[in-house]
């Protein structure tokens, strides 16, 4: 009983962090139609300059901020240079993105150094505590916390606010909602800057949660959050959150009891998820 | 490409004995090394040691037997591809007498067949799989890196005793499997007992699951082999596997990884190389030159490799006196003994593996860094961290 | 002046082809004002290059005495002018009622009538709120897409042929409506039902290849079976 | 007179709206059938119900005695029914030529080769041309569909049902759109088919004197019910059709 | 055949590839021989995946998996074998037939459902085969991989040249005469309208399998070639990048030509190639794949239909915009 507790807590912050991962690729894929191949870039972006801020004053939460703020910057520069010419061109999108992929991931190495960079969790949020016989890991607590906060803030967002329809909107047809006085552009450019600041600061939050961060783990991450994506149903952050949840959670009782599948699992279960619910499993309405 | 266009495109097997005058007095040689992409900081280590171990075995003037030294470094960007399109070039464009590499296995297995084919030596540094000098091996390999086996036999010196119930956690693929089937045999043969062997996902984040049935087999030591981003460390920690009797063992890497260390602080294990541990004249040399042009940098984990590699081929060269010739070199070099900033290695003759001293250390807090670093418990001799010999 | 809009000479290109060459004409306030003309004379064209969604590369086109040609789609609209493009522009996944909500300027008492009386107009809307508008029928989707038009309110509407595909009783009921809009708003129609736009229209303008080539008041064209049977064909 | 095709108690229901509401009624061969109704009626979804598009809750569909029900839109051309579509769908990014020239492969027959170069099928592209120019689009053959302008759209989509050259034809309101001078034309091109042809011509539009000029019979749908069936002038006399669909325009239009 | 028939593109692709053939004679390196065999082959893998792409409009991100069946499936018979031509012609039957059966069934599986899945589909079961052949380390030898010995003839580089070149050739101008073909109409029309295609009378799903046996053949074979080229196997066959490479060399030749993947295999390839050396050159541009990364991002923006798409849409608009005039 502790044991499935336990690991049921442990994948959970998994799966939580994969949302976060998520989240920003869900906005910027689910709602703008954009494949974004860079989405890794900026989760790394996020994790070193945070990471970077945070070694140097030894204060975590400034460490977000930074990470944010970096997120927020290379989100209006990307969509204003790369992104703004090829809005509905998904081929285009692959390109370009990939390239800016590059270009984010090596240039990490000019700015901070090729070498793998670490990082430790903060002092209040370091260890674990026993609550009876199951140990709970605080960060892992934490990451749970903003798991569920980013994903109550997004769907107020989205649910009562006018910006979520303009944006589905725009992306279906984008002249049609000019037509209608509303500045698509900056629209675009603001949700696509939202989601690489969620991409950044999944990217901070990533860093203490392995202990290393490294030039390389973009690709592998975006790679990951885009299986959760669809796996969710592709717009849907309900279904990202569960998707997520679903994968932490199986990694974690794979791991456990059928150590052998380990490995495969996220692919496993993308595969029985399109080959039984291929629409994903929650599809967004319509 | 150069004047000599014979048409080596069909003539190719012939390989490449007939070289031009010019290189009566070059030797040339060319490096494979990761200097982009993920390997990048160990195929740069690999680089300044080639170069620094160049200079002290010709004591700065870069000719060995009356030849002049040359060096190509080409970046393999740890693609096999890559690699062997770089290694072709080196043998066929630059007529390169020694290649020397690389920072992966899959570049350097990818590369090592060349060297047959065209009959130049080859010393691998610092791949570490097997499978090299194991069933892929070839009379033109030399490797002065240790491999992954001669990590296993040091692991094993390092914490296996009679009765000493040990499990381990590596990643699941050959590489964790074949450390783990290394590291068993050798602390069996010590008279240790493996309660359990756990192999995680290497791409994973959390490895609960994983370190829960570490704890519930109730070792003695639990002993990690790992080479991956993600590290599990923390999570060790985080689980209190400390704190419920079971101590940590590991091989120690490169000095980026020691602030992940951080909760593995007294630990026992072993370590390839760290600067402060080898007590010998290469090694002050090495520390102190590398410090003078590197602006006050220490070498790393696999900047002695590189200097090793450059002072076996000086070496070899001082032997043959001058000849480059493979047959010439490779009866040369097979048991040839050099100094190296390690101390002593020797090319064993059965299948070329550098023989090698590694170091049995704890982890400990230092007051120069942030970070734990490496002390020395002993030195774990060339004899003691010989490797079962599998190339046949 | 009371010309709320007006277009002089006005050419465009779409991509390198030459569509309109010179089209000019004028919007007096508060009438409704018919362009005519065969399949691919310019008609639609004209209405996109008004709203801003084609570039005009020649000629003027003054809104409220100020030249807009220059400007962005988005304050075009902003400058109070609602558009019903000739393929509806319905947003396909968003219900019926979200495709009304981003349309929605303000969330004000004076829009909530505006809503209902449009609901009044076209009760299929109200019926279908929670349906997402790419499942409407044709007849449906170009109700939704006046109706989209109508909650704000506008000083001048562009209309592309409104009645297409909508049954008899609704074409009655939307040019009941527009009549009833004339007062506070401008109207520039497009439309092939002759017998409609005869009814709501004040005066026309002939397009043909580009160009405009003729108008005149609607009551003329109605009585002069030459000039019909000359531009448009009909007996 | 016999049915070319026949529904026996269809219907269809989104959620839980019933579109098209236990239908039974009979397509006479070589006739010319209409059908009307208020938007919404669900003449559309009828359709797609007889071409495939769409698979009915309940009820049967009969071609020429034969259940077909369960067949996919494919088998369903193949066997001989058209259709145009309402809102137009056409391959936008293939020159108009190329658009009919695909129907006329797939009437042909031609639908798996893939040794053969295309250029020994020279007499598509005749024939394409050649219904191009039925259809007054020929001038237009080598401008990209998504080019066209509106009316010419709904031509395209004429001249690819045409090139099916099935026995059967849906055309879901063919002239939407198209300009004043030319529906007449179209109207031509239509009757031309089903008299010289011999086709069976099923119609959905809203122009009354269209459906008064053509139509052998008429449908009128009403809230996915099959609400009145007669001849057109007995139909526009029929007060409920009167006062649900045509309101006061219509004698105006008749005029 | 009257030869007058032949189109004039024809002539200058075989007068092209007369010349490829000459040019071994030209250049001594055989690295540079080397170099110019992986861009025959990354172009047979990027034509192949430009049926799917560029044709069919299906997109793929698994396309490593068929690339990898070839190149496993050839390695393993050869390396289990001794090296003859017999066991060969073994390894290439294998790598057809697995990836045959293995592209049918994921056609049949995800084809009927609309775009993604596929490409999602794709993606899964490359990563689960690059998982077995991770673990299968008996026959796979893992992670680390394995070398093997080619048979005596095919160990000069001059022949595998010459091979790698006719298998290009032939597959360039079946591919060619395949989506010229009536039923190569019918993928573009999948591709432009799917459910129009439909109701015209054509079957989509079959000529969706069918196109997707034929690419995952195709690309089998060309990992069956570059097995060979290298003579040593790891699981980056498998990887994502080289499906993404496959994207990118299309993307950048041009979707929905064949010539444009060939172009954008060549292209990828020396630009890689000199980029990299730039790196000796001087120190700045130790950060060359920043610069790698820059040309992606400029062939967007001034060839946003691929290099052969923008060529060709410039010559065609031309002939268009003359009709348009009448
Ligand atoms: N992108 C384009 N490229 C080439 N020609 C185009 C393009 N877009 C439109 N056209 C042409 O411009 C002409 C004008 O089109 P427009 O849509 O304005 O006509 P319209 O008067 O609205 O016709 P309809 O009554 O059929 O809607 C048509 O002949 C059309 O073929
Ligand atoms: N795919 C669908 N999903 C849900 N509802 C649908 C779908 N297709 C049609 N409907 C609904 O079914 C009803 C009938 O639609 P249909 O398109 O058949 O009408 P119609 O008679 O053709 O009208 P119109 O004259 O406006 O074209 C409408 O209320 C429509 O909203
Ligand atoms: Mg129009
Ligand atoms: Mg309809």
């Amino acid at each position: 009983m502790d044991l499935i507790v336990s690991l049921a807590i442990n994948g959970l912050a998994t799966g939580m962090l994969i949302f976060l991962l998520a989240a920003g690729l869900t906005l910027i894929f689910g709602l703008m139609d954009v494949l974004n191949f860079a989405h890794g870039g900026l989760f790394v972006w996020g994790a070193f300059s945070g990471v970077w801020v945070y070694n140097l004053t030894g204060n975590f939460m400034l460490g977000i901020a930074a990470a944010i703020v970096t997120g927020l910057i290379l989100g209006a520069i990307t969509e204003f240079l790369i992104i703004r010419p090829v809005y509905g061109n998904h081929i285009q999108q692959i390109l370009i993105t990939l390239g800016l992929m590059l270009v984010l991931g090596e240039l990490i190495k000019v700015v901070f150094g090729p070498e793998q960079k670490s990082a430790v969790p903060p002092a209040f949020l370091d260890g674990s505590f026993m609550l009876g016989d199951i140990i709970l890991i605080k960060y892992r607590l934490f990451i749970i916390a903003v798991g569920i906060f980013i994903f109550a803030l997004t769907t107020f967002i989205l649910k009562r606010t006018r910006i979520g329809l303009i944006v589905r909107a725009g992306v279906m047809n984008k002249e049609m909602v000019q037509s209608l006085g509303i500045n698509i552009q900056f629209v675009f450019m603001a949700v696509f800057m939202v989601g690489a600041a969620m991409a950044a600061l999944s990217g901070m939050l990533m860093a203490p949660y392995s202990g290393v961060i490294y030039a390389e783990m973009g690709l592998e991450f975006a790679i990951l959050a885009f299986i959760v994506v669809v796996i969710g149903g592709m717009g849907s952050f309900k279904g990202s959150l569960f998707a997520a949840i679903l994968v932490g959670l199986t990694q974690a009782f794979m791991a456990y009891y059928v150590p052998a599948l380990s490995l495969a699992v996220n692919m496993l279960l993308m595969t029985a998820v399109l080959i039984f619910r291929p629409e994903g499993l929650f599809k967004v309405k319509g | 490409g150069d004047e000599d266009a014979s048409g080596e495109s069909e003539g190719s097997s012939n390989g490449s004995d007939g070289e031009g005058e010019e290189t009566a007095e070059t030797v040339k040689i060319g490096v494979l090394a990761s200097l982009t992409g993920a390997l990048e900081a160990y195929g740069k280590q690999t680089r300044k040691g080639f170069e620094l171990g160049l200079d002290y075995a010709t004591d700065g003037t870069m000719e060995v037997a009356g030849k002049k030294i040359e060096v190509v470094f080409e970046d393999t960007e740890t693609d096999p591809k890559v690699a062997r399109q770089k290694a072709i070039g080196l043998l066929e464009d630059e007529n390169v007498d020694f290649l020397v590499g690389s920072s992966s296995s899959g570049d350097t297995l990818a590369v090592t067949p060349l060297a047959e084919e065209y009959e130049t030596i080859m010393v691998v540094e610092p791949a570490v799989a097997d499978s090299i000098t194991g069933s892929e091996y070839n009379d033109y390999i030399f490797r002065t890196g240790r491999n992954s086996s001669q990590d296993a036999v040091a692991g094993a010196a390092a914490i296996a005793d009679e009765g000493v119930k040990i499990a381990t956690l590596a990643p699941d693929s050959a590489f964790g499997q074949d450390g783990v089937a290394a590291f068993k045999e050798a602390a069996t043969d010590l008279g240790a007992e493996i309660s359990h062997e756990e192999y995680a996902d290497p791409a994973a984040t959390d490895f609960t699951a994983n370190i829960q049935k570490i704890i519930e087999s109730e070792p003695d030591y639990l002993y990690v082999i790992w080479a991956g981003a993600n590290t599990p460390w923390n999570q060790i920690a985080d689980m209190k596997v400390q704190e419920q009797g079971i101590q940590i063992s590991t091989g120690v890497a490169d000095i980026a990884t020691l602030p992940t260390m951080e909760p593995l602080v007294g630990m026992a294990g072993f370590t390839v190389y760290h600067h402060s541990l080898p007590d010998n004249e290469v090694n002050d040399w090495l520390v102190k030159e590398h410090k003078e042009r590197f602006d006050g940098e220490v070498p790393d984990l696999f900047t002695p490799g590189g200097m090793s590699a450059a002072i076996s081929i000086v070496e070899a060269l001082k032997n043959s006196e001058g000849e480059t010739s493979a047959d010439k070199l490779i009866e040369t070099m097979e048991g040839m003994s050099f100094e190296s900033p390690k101390g002593t290695m020797t090319f064993r003759p059965e299948d070329h593996q550098a023989l090698q001293s590694l170091y049995a250390v704890t982890l400990e807090e230092s007051d120069e860094h942030d970070y734990p670093i490496p002390v020395l418990e002993r030195v774990l001799t060339p004899e003691e961290t010989a490797p079962p010999i599998k190339n046949n | 002046m009371s010309n709320l809009l007006e277009l002089q000479q006005v050419e465009a290109y779409i991509q390198q082809y030459h569509i309109l060459h010179d089209i000019s004409f004028e919007v007096p306030k508060g009438e409704v004002t018919v362009l005519l003309g065969r399949n691919g004379a310019g008609k639609t064209t004209t209405l996109r290059t008004i709203m801003g969604l084609n570039q005009a590369s020649g000629g003027s086109i003054i809104y409220n005495d100020k030249e807009i040609g220059q400007l962005k789609t988005h304050s075009i609209a902003q400058n109070g002018i609602g558009y019903v493009p000739e393929d509806q522009g319905i947003f396909d996944n968003l219900t019926v009622g979200e495709n009304l909500k981003v349309a929605m300027k303000k969330e004000d008492e004076e829009t909530t009538t505006r809503m209902e009386w449009v609901l009044g107009l076209f009760p299929d809307l109200q019926k279908f709120w929670k349906k997402p508008g790419g499942q409407l029928s044709g007849g449906q989707k170009q109700m939704l897409a006046i109706a989209r038009a109508y909650v704000n309110e506008n000083e001048l509407l562009l209309i592309d042929e409104p009645s297409k595909g909508l049954a008899p009783i609704i074409v009655e009921k939307v040019m009941e409506s527009i009549q009833q809009m004339k007062e506070q708003t401008t109207i520039l129609l497009v439309e092939q039902n002759f017998l409609m736009a005869s009814k709501i229209g004040d005066r026309f303008y002939i397009i043909d290849d580009g160009q405009t080539i003729h108008n005149g008041q609607m009551d003329e064209l109605k009585n002069d079976k030459a000039l019909m049977k000359k531009y448009l064909g009909i007996a | 007179m016999t049915a070319i095709l026949e529904t026996k108690d269809l219907a269809i229901a989104f959620g839980g709206h019933t579109a098209v509401d236990h239908i039974s009624v009979q397509i006479p061969e070589k006739k010319f059938t209409s059908i009307i109704g208020p938007n919404g009626a669900g003449k559309t979804t009828l359709f797609n119900l007889l071409s495939g598009q769409l698979s009915p809750t309940n009820g049967q569909i009969l071609y020429k005695d034969q259940d077909i029900t369960k067949l996919s839109t494919t088998k369903r051309t193949r066997l001989g029914i058209g259709r145009s579509f309402q809102i137009t769908n056409v391959f936008p990014n293939l020159t108009v030529l190329e658009n009919v020239r695909l129907a006329v492969q797939s009437q042909a027959k031609v639908r798996y080769q893939m040794l053969a170069h295309f250029k020994y099928y020279k007499q598509f592209e005749a024939k394409a041309m050649e219904l191009l120019e039925r259809v007054f689009l020929d001038a237009k053959a080598e401008l990209r569909a998504v080019n066209l302008a509106h009316g010419e759209k709904r031509k395209l989509e004429m001249a690819m049902l045409l090139a099916l050259d099935t026995e059967v034809l849906l055309l879901d309101e063919p002239t939407a759109g198209m300009s004043l001078e030319e529906v007449p034309a179209i109207i031509e091109v239509i009757k031309k088919i089903k008299e010289e042809e011999d086709r069976t011509i099923v119609l959905i539009e809203h122009k009354i004197d269209m459906i008064m000029d053509l139509s052998d019979e008429v449908l009128v749908l009403f809230h996915g019910e099959l609400l009145a069936k007669g001849t057109p002038e007995e139909i526009i006399e029929n007060e409920t059709v009167q006062s649900a669909y045509l309101g006061g325009m219509y004698d105006e239009q008749l005029a | 055949m009257n030869l007058r028939h032949i189109e004039r593109s024809t002539w200058i692709y075989i007068a092209f590839a007369l010349l490829l053939f000459i040019v071994p004679f030209l250049f001594t390196g055989r690295s540079m021989l080397f170099m110019i065999m992986q861009v025959f082959i990354f172009g047979i893998f990027a034509m192949s995946y430009d049926l799917l792409l560029g044709y069919t409009g299906i997109i793929s991100f698994g396309h490593a998996m068929f690339f990898g069946i070839g190149a496993y499936s050839a390695a393993i018979v050869m390396d289990l074998n001794d090296s003859t031509l017999l066991s060969l012609a073994a390894g290439v039957l294998v790598a057809v037939i697995i990836a045959a059966i293995v592209s049918f069934i994921a056609g049949i599986l995800t084809l009927r459902l609309k775009s993604h899945f596929y490409a999602m589909l794709t993606l899964a079961l490359a990563g689960l085969f690059l998982v077995a052949a991770e673990k299968w380390t008996s026959l796979t030898g893992g992670g680390e991989g394995f070398t093997f010995r080619l048979p005596e003839f095919l160990r000069d580089s001059g022949t595998m040249y010459m091979i790698c070149l006719i298998s290009l050739v032939v597959f360039f101008f079946g591919l060619r005469r395949f989506t010229k073909s009536p039923l190569g109409k019918v993928l573009v029309a999948i591709r432009e309208n799917e459910n129009r295609t439909e109701s015209l009378g054509f079957q989509v799903l079959h000529y969706k399998v069918i196109v997707s046996v034929i690419a995952g053949v195709i690309a089998s074979f060309a990992g069956v070639l570059y097995v060979l080229s290298l003579r040593f196997i790891d699981t980056s066959v498998f990887a994502v990048d080289v499906t993404l490479d496959a994207l990118l060399m299309t993307i950048i030749g041009g979707v929905g030509t064949l010539i444009g993947p060939l172009i954008g295999a060549g292209l990828v390839e020396f630009a890689h190639h000199w980029l990299s050396d730039l790196a000796d050159v001087h120190w700045i541009f130790e950060r060359w794949i920043i610069l790698y990364g820059i040309v992606y991002i400029l062939a967007v923006i001034f060839f946003p239909l691929g290099i052969a798409g923008t060529i060709q849409s410039k010559f065609s608009n031309r002939v268009t915009k003359g009709l348009f005039k009448k």
